[in-house]
């Protein structure tokens, strides 16, 4: 392990009584607990993290916060691998890895650099102009691109599923303090004392904001955090950052909750997403101390002055020796003493040359140099900052005069003062104001459950952040019906030097021939320059969104924290307006990064979607049946009896069998739905095309539902159990809806009928029992029941027993055979399934899957999804015949328009090859024999299968006036498959179009 | 008789999972369900009818939309305006009135096999709820009898705390969905660490 | 106009870049134009380029009241594709892909054309089937698509979930090798840039505020900057469409809702084309930059405000991680929401409306911006010749009256299920 | 995240409730013949942008229908009541 050149002694948070070993670009680093990597390698020395994306310039920590613009690493490896972390935000454990994003052969010495040589030929937009290319078509921009994509992005996505688990929590609160800052905490303080549940929620690992980074306050600090976590009705969240506010006072929030370890503990999620109904919110979210813009201000030693006092205060880390702080307002003073007494040699270059007397005073007794009125011009140093160049400011444009004169340092702390947090205000719709005196974005105007308090509403000192905060917590928890007495809370004690006193908001600082310097950066990750916004200017693209997108300022993983506000500042200087006129970009979620996995939580994998399981799956699980999925069911596809048989041999082996003798299927997943009340024939006369108001107790009816737009929506057999109760089933894929809409109906426009409805679908399992023998077959099983052709005709049902269990036997064929569904109630489902089977061995009982039952239906010419697409009329189906001219229904206006009466629509046929050993696909497209093959053709193969019966291939198709081409050979044309296979049109029901064999 | 098989056959089995934690903090069970059963009706004589068939099981009268009422070992949960969910231990309390019920004036339905109960108790049951559904699980908001229906991954799930004194939550799930949730339940469950016991 | 070209900009570049002009001017509204075109996006700069282009009409105004290319020109997720499948879309999307093509020509502005190809994976045989239905239609109209089996879209896709803990099983993919993704904001400053130097008239910050009606016809804009007559006014304003044509009356088959799009913190390449995943309704590409450019769903309700909500931010995170499971610890830098016209049938409207002088594009759903050229190409061809180009004959408002619903889904008059 | 006062159910989620659509609309009588209220009732929209009156369901919850009022600028949600009871239905 090496020296920790730059700790100090004494001070600072961390627990030095620990020290421990993390890895940085292959080189062991030195750390305590409580530091961040960032400090670690401040600590440690380390100048250089990473390259910025175009120039490929080097840069150091500017930061110490969210906010960080450079030091972002590659964190961990494998599987748990993290691109662009910030260094200043990733808390150091042992075992630590991390790596920097870019730079090679390595980031001290990247020849990547060399683009910057040719930075004049790359200005803002270089893109949109060149890469054109001489030729009407995309290839030599596509030629060009392939070489910019490989210089894309800064880090590598890891390539294995990620090891670790995550999960959200829904929470409730009166009050949502976002912030635990002195203004976040005092809130939660007020808010809870008066009565309301309250959540803090705070990004850091520790409670206090920026009194962490300060020596004095802690006193106030520990009482304020002691009191507050003693509060039975406070809930402290840590480590947990408050990234969107929603519509409906909601607010998302995401724990960290095991991200400070290489690997959580066991069944421990790495973070937490917190989901938290507030009745109303603090937020108390702080400030962002601005960079000052000046040439050469992104060379690594160049940094936030208050991270500076951070990385001095709460890590112990001295960042340089010899420290220029380069400023335009008060909040540097208190930095430098403390500075000078940690052993540097400081000096403050004031932009401002009126200062007041007790400024001067303070750093003459704290041995700091002040250069009143000048200005930091320049930078010099290869990869870090050796010297600086200052001049005289003239004027309040960040203009100077000479001489300049070099002032030798190591590190440059610069504050052009802050720029309030104000994310989450504006994510609810809310545009920030510009506030002239204070020189910054502020809250305008008001949101009820909605309070700003401390920094981010421009309280200027601690102390303003405590009262405003205070009274922030009081006035959300009344906006929550909270209006017990707070009491008071007396502010800590400290010399506060504020930001907003006589301070200056320059743009960037010109060299005294009053140019910008080349080299003065806006947004240091993305390497915007002055020139950069000065081209957008020229070219028109004078919006701030305009500028954005022109120029990528604000646009890196950073979103502009630092740097937004400066090129506005630019963007206005340029217009010859001030700052309001031109307005500010608009923040969106999230505050910060959120990671994917955090937000999903346990909704992975096979849990992405629920899944729907039949009261029989276990049944069909270990009988080995391959499933498919069907709606959001999962259901046996067909049950292969060796191991290698397919799909296709499945089916057609089960298939032929129901024709033979007798099959089971699980058809469970149908829809069923109780229809019940005295006016459910009416009702049901409404909703389907057909009549059922005439349907006798004891019998089935098929029916069909349009959408109001007149198309088919759904179909299905009905019951009439008694006069007043129906037992409805739907196709399994529309089952929801179809719900979904009898209850609209019902609740909405007829209201006055008298009919409930229910869902009933897992109140039972539905087996089809259907073949020649399949009357035998239940006969066996339910022993008393008569289910004679006489007593149980086809579409009647009955009621029965199967081992004392109460069914009901409905008499339908979905298959053509003879065939009977058998509803039992769902936990005797199972069981009853198996005791068929059994009492079926002798008749050579099988069970069948879904593709066998799609064959026996295509078979049979009943229509199902493939035609069921939506866009399909009655006519188009050839169910015609179940329109009712007898009454009205849902549709029957709209289905007469005259594109959907237009008898060459595309509609129902049976389509059979010729040549009876080749395939046809559905989805191929239906062509003349004759003729081009092009277009939309005559319409589409809807559905298709192999027919043991017929022994040969055969489909359902829409083709245009299909039912005036019977025997008329057509191609069917798989463009995709390259295929052309002609078939004969024939009528849609392939097998006993009499219906001999169900009626039998 | 046939076998009777629930939706979660072979998928409990009795033990501790995931985090290590003292014995009872979480425990999940199936609780069998007995008999269900919907009563409904109209506007206009939901509660002239009702009231009287629910006050022949001891209930106070058709109950509010919140709190569940008990008589006995039966509840009843007001599910919607003209809409009841009752569940009986067994069938037989039901079936001795049943048989005289109007259906015109009161419809009512049996949904005995449509649910399937998973039962939640111990201290950490509000924090496993809260991971599951978007409902305010803190017992003043959620305190003993209240019941609510809502989502647990994307499933309509009825929730019902009991009233007894240590938290006990049932969870009545659409039978076909109840592998799917159980999983999604214990998935959440592994992080408090938790025991599945065989009764409820 | 300063001609872009890598020779312009090394010439530029040694006078430092002081001496490119503007991409287009800042005019004062003239008092009168032949045609105005209210909403300056993609396609009423496109409209008001090809008018000036094709038909040489250049007494056109262009009035925006935000700022140009800020509607869902800046809100979408770049991807350009012709797979559709219904008579009427099929070759009105077949002529904007042509269009995309060779557009930075045309435009002389670089619109970052990358044809890298677009999946539409499929998770059960009857959604294979419907993707061969839909690549059949196109390849029979000339349009290039291919049906990839599961094993060809694991070769070309490996980081996808293909184990048997996915929730929806990749069995195949349709593929469009032409589709891909353009640089958005380019298209509009590419077509502003036309425009402008045609003579086209792009005003600014100008708010419509209603229409000058005489006799019953529309012949003018009442705008934030004074009244501005004109022959004919269309209006090309993606989710407003409903908004201003209730102010002259008109009810529409459609409603405003809100689609969000997300992007990642850049990373180096990982994701080649752009897939969708229609089990879930989400798509994901991979910017030049970087950054993982995401879609999801639409919010499901009527709204004119521009942000969603977190439901379809999780819906559509979980998407991402039931089909990418590797980019579980990725993160979202950035997401937004943009307004667009949902129609009762999922297809545009570009015709003349019953109340005269006015025309209406509008009704793009989620499809606008691959739509954008052929959408200009077409309403300046409508507006032109008071009669529509063959590619748009359909998009018509009578088409719901008489029944020709174009609807790609079959979802029927739902709009929030396009 | 949209929030709604279920009557019955109280202050919930979004995520429970499925969108109807205008609730201003007015559904025909079914024994209507005449095209143009249904071509109205079905395709038809005014779109505002403000408030707003529209079904929701609150399908995975009561399973009642309500009529919500919200603002489609501003998501601020108004009263919230049963279908039955805000619907007036068209018997002509």
């Amino acid at each position: 392990m090496t020296m920790q050149p730059n700790r100090l002694a004494v001070g600072g948070r961390i627990d030095r009584g620990t020290t421990f070993s993390i890895r940085f670009n292959d080189r062991d680093i030195v750390a305590h607990p409580g530091d961040t990597l960032a400090s670690a390698l401040l600590a440690n020395g380390v100048k250089i993290v990473g390259r910025s994306f175009k120039y490929h310039r080097p840069r150091g920590v500017f930061s110490a916060g969210v906010e960080e613009p450079n030091a972002l690493v590659q964190l961990r490896e494998g599987a748990r691998t993290e691109p662009n972390s910030r260094a200043t935000t990733v808390e150091a454990y042992p075992g630590l890895v991390a790596r920097s994003q870019s730079g090679w052969p390595s980031v001290d010495t990247d020849l990547g650099a060399i683009v910057g040589a040719f930075a004049r030929f790359m200005p803002a937009g270089f893109y949109y102009k060149t890469f054109i290319g001489p030729f009407r078509n995309t290839r030599w921009w596509m030629f060009c691109e392939h070489f910019i994509r490989r210089a894309a992005g800064t880090g590598i996505a890891p390539a294995a599923p990620d090891p670790d688990t995550y999960e959200k929590v829904n929470a409730f609160c009166d009050v949502l303090v976002v912030g635990a800052g002195p203004a976040g905490l005092s809130a939660a303080l007020a808010a809870a004392r008066a009565g309301a549940r309250v959540i803090l929620a705070e990004q850091d690992r520790d409670l206090g904001g920026s009194l962490l980074d300060q020596t004095v306050g802690d006193t106030w600090l520990r009482a304020t955090v002691d009191e507050v976590a003693s509060l039975p009705n406070v809930r402290i969240l840590t480590r947990t950052t408050t990234f969107g506010a929603f519509d409906g006072d909601v607010y998302g929030l995401v724990e960290r909750a095991w991200d400070h370890v290489d690997v959580p503990p066991p069944h421990q999620p790495r973070q937490r997403y917190w989901v938290v109904r507030a009745r109303s919110a603090v937020m108390a979210t702080g400030a962002i101390e601005r960079p000052l813009v000046f040439g050469g201000n992104d060379l690594p030693g160049v940094m936030s002055a208050s991270a500076l006092r951070a990385y001095l205060n709460r890590y112990g880390v001295l960042c340089g020796r010899k420290i220029v702080l380069f400023t335009a307002n008060d909040s540097v003073y208190a930095t430098a003493g403390e500075l000078a007494r940690a052993g540097a040699a400081v000096t403050i270059v004031d932009m401002r040359s009126d200062l007041p007397e007790e400024l001067r005073s303070r750093t003459a007794a704290a041995k700091v140099d002040v250069l009143a009125g000048f200005a930091v011009v320049n930078t010099h140093g290869g990869k870090a900052v050796t010297a600086v160049t200052v001049a005289a400011v003239s004027g309040r444009e960040g203009g100077t005069k000479g001489p300049v004169r070099r002032i030798d340092c190591d590190v440059v702390g610069v504050s052009g003062g802050f720029t309030p947090t104000l994310h989450l205000w504006s994510q609810r719709g809310r545009k920030p104001r510009f506030d002239t005196d204070k020189l910054a974005f502020l809250p305008d105007g008001s949101i009820p459950t909605l309070v700003c308090a401390g920094a981010c509403a421009g309280a200027d000192t601690i102390t303003d952040a405590v009262s405003s905060g205070f009274a922030a917590g009081a006035k959300a928890a009344a906006a929550a019906d909270f209006v017990g007495d707070a009491g008071a809370l007396a502010p800590p004690k400290l010399a506060d030097d504020g930001w907003q006193r006589g301070a200056m908001l320059i743009s960037a600082v010109r060299a005294p021939d009053g140019e910008i310097p080349a080299k003065s950066f806006f947004d240091l990750q993305h390497d915007v320059k002055s020139t950069d916004i000065e081209l957008a200017h020229r070219e028109g693209y004078v919006s701030v969104e305009h500028l954005k997108r022109y120029t990528t300022n604000g646009m890196a993983t950073d979103q502009g924290k630092t740097s937004n506000v400066n090129a506005l500042a630019r963007l206005a200087e340029l217009r010859g307006s001030p700052i309001p006129a031109v307005g500010t970009t608009t923040f969106r979620p999230p505050y910060t990064p959120v990671a994917f996995g955090a937000i999903v939580g346990h909704e992975i994998g096979r849990h992405f979607r629920p899944t729907r399981l039949s009261p029989i799956h276990g049944w069909h699980a270990a009988r080995g049946a391959a499933f498919i999925d069907a709606g959001s069911w999962s259901r046996p596809r067909y049950y292969p009896v060796s191991p290698g048989e397919d799909v296709q041999a499945g089916y057609i082996r089960e298939a032929r069998h129901v024709r033979a003798a007798v099959g089971l299927v699980d058809v469970s997943p149908l829809g069923k739905i109780a229809v019940q009340g005295p006016d459910a024939a009416e009702f049901l006369d409404r909703v389907y095309t057909n009549m059922f108001s005439t349907l006798k107790v004891g019998r089935l009816r098929y029916g069909v539902m349009l959408r109001d737009d007149g198309f088919v929506f759904d179909d299905g057999t009905t019951a009439r159990l008694s006069e007043t109760e129906f037992f409805m089933s739907t196709t399994t894929v529309n089952a929801g809806k179809v719900m979904a809409r009898l209850e609209f109906l019902l609740q909405t426009a007829w209201s006055d009928l008298k009919v409930q409805v229910t869902s009933v679908s897992d109140q039972w399992a539905t087996i089809a029992v259907a073949g020649p023998k399949s009357r035998t077959l239940l006969q066996a099983t339910c022993g008393a029941a008569d289910l004679s052709a006489q007593a149980l005709p086809n579409m009647a049902f009955a009621c029965a027993a199967i081992d004392g269990v109460p069914v009901r036997i409905h008499r339908m064929s979905y298959s053509g055979e003879l065939a009977f569904e058998v509803y039992i109630p769902a936990r005797y489902g199972h069981s009853a399934w198996a005791e068929l089977m059994r009492v079926g061995e002798p008749f050579g009982v099988a069970p069948y899957g879904t593709e066998a039952m799609g064959a026996l239906r295509i078979e049979k010419g009943h229509v199902a999804g493939g035609e069921l697409d939506g866009r399909t009329t009655l006519k188009d189906l050839a169910l015609e015949r179940f329109a009712s001219t007898k009454k009205s229904f849902a549709g029957c206006v709209l289905r007469k328009r005259p594109v959907l009466e237009d008898p060459t629509r595309p509609s129902l046929v049976g389509l059979m090859t010729i040549d009876k050993t080749v395939s046809i696909k559905a989805g191929s497209l239906l062509f003349p024999a004759t003729g081009d093959i092009a277009g939309h053709g005559d319409g589409h193969v809807t559905s298709t299968t192999f027919s043991p019966t017929l022994g040969g291939h055969i489909a359902l198709g829409l083709l245009a006036r299909g039912p005036a081409r019977l025997g008329e050979t057509i191609r069917c044309v798989d463009f995709l498959g390259g295929t052309t296979v002609n078939c004969v049109v024939t009528a849609p029901c392939f097998v006993d179009p009499e219906g001999v064999r169900q009626n039998a | 008789m046939l076998e009777f098989r629930s939706a979660l056959d072979g998928h409990l089995s009795p033990g501790h999972f995931g985090a290590a934690a003292e014995p009872g903090k979480l425990i999940l069970s199936e609780r069998p369900l007995g008999a269900l059963v919907q009563v409904g009706g109209w506007r206009d004589s939901f509660e002239s009818v009702a009231a009287p068939l629910l006050q022949r099981f001891g209930f106070a009268g058709t109950g509010g939309f919140a709190m569940a009422q008990t008589a006995g070992e039966a509840i009843a949960f007001r599910t919607a305006p003209e809409r009841i969910l009752l569940n009986f231990p067994s069938p037989a309390a039901w079936e001795a009135v049943a048989a005289g019920i109007d259906q015109a004036a009161t419809p009512t339905l049996d949904l005995s096999h449509a649910r399937t109960v998973v039962r939640v108790s111990g201290p950490a049951a509000a924090g496993l709820l809260a991971r599951l559904l978007p409902i305010d699980f803190d017992d003043a908001a959620f305190g003993p009898d209240r019941f609510v229906q809502s989502t647990l991954h994307s499933v309509g799930v009825l929730v019902h705390r009991r009233a007894r004194s240590a938290p006990c939550v049932d969870l009545y799930m659409p039978s076909s969905f109840a592998v799917t949730v159980w999983e999604m339940v214990t998935h959440n469950a592994a992080s408090f660490g938790y025991q599945v016991s065989g009764a409820g | 106009m300063t001609h872009y070209s890598a020779l312009s900009l090394v010439a530029k570049a040694f006078s430092g870049h002081r001496s490119w002009s503007r991409a287009w001017r800042d005019p004062v509204p003239k008092p009168a134009y032949d045609i105005v075109i209210v909403g300056g996006g993609g396609h009423g700069l496109a409209t008001a380029y090809y008018l000036a282009k094709e038909h040489g009409l250049r007494n056109v105004a262009v009035i925006e009241k935000g700022w140009l290319g800020g509607g869902n020109t800046g809100r979408n997720t770049t991807i350009v594709r012709s797979n559709y499948m219904m008579p009427g879309n099929t070759m009105f999307y077949e002529r904007s892909l042509r269009l995309w093509e060779q557009l930075s020509q045309d435009l002389n502005f670089n619109q970052m054309v990358s044809q890298r190809g677009q999946f539409n994976l499929c998770h059960s045989p009857a959604s294979l089937d419907a993707a061969r239905r839909r690549g059949n239609v196109m390849r029979a109209n000339g349009i290039d698509a291919e049906l990839f089996s599961r094993e060809e879209v694991m070769r070309r896709l490996p980081y996808l979930d293909y184990s048997d803990d996915a929730r929806f099983p990749i069995i195949g993919s349709l593929f469009q090798p032409r589709a891909g993704t353009v640089r958005h904001d380019a298209v509009a400053w590419g077509y502003a840039r036309g425009a402008d130097a045609l003579g086209v008239d792009i005003i600014q910050q100008c708010e419509v505020t209603g229409f000058i009606l005489e006799r019953g016809a529309v012949v003018g804009v009442e705008t934030s900057k004074g009244p501005i007559r004109a022959k004919k006014v269309g209006t090309a304003v993606s989710g407003h469409t409903g908004y201003l044509a209730a102010k002259v009356g008109l009810r529409l088959p459609l409603e405003t809702h809100v689609l969000q799009a997300f992007v990642t913190e850049p990373l180096r390449p990982m994701i080649d084309s752009v897939i969708s995943y229609a089990a879930a309704h989400f798509y994901i590409s991979q910017s030049d930059k970087g950054d993982l450019v995401l879609g999801g769903d639409l919010d499901g309700y009527n709204t004119y405000a521009q942000r969603g909500g977190l439901p379809l931010v999780e819906h559509t995170f979980a998407s991402a991680k039931a089909l990418i499971p590797s980019i579980s610890r990725l993160r979202l830098m950035r997401q937004w929401g943009g307004v667009m016209d949902m129609t009762m049938d999922g297809s545009p409207i570009i015709c003349k409306s019953p109340v005269d002088g006015f025309y209406i594009n509008g009704g793009w759903c989620y499809g606008g911006f691959k739509a954008t050229p052929a959408s200009g190409y077409c309403f300046a061809w409508t507006l032109a010749k008071d009669e529509p180009h063959p590619d748009n004959a359909e998009f018509t408002l009578d088409r719901f009256r008489n029944g020709y619903q174009i609807d790609e889904k079959g979802m029927g008059p739902t709009p929030n299920a396009h | 995240m949209l929030r709604f006062k279920c009557p019955v159910c109280g202050l919930r989620d979004e995520t429970e409730f499925d969108y109807g659509g205008d609730a201003t609309v007015v559904r025909p009588a079914t024994a209507e013949t005449a095209f143009e209220p249904w071509y109205d009732y079905v395709f038809l929209r005014d779109n505002p942008r403000g408030p707003h009156r529209e079904f929701w369901h609150h399908s995975r919850g009561c399973r009642q229908w309500v009529v919500v009022e919200r603002d489609t600028l501003s998501h601020d949600i108004g009263d919230v009541v049963l279908a039955r009871d805000a619907v007036k239905e068209n018997r002509s």
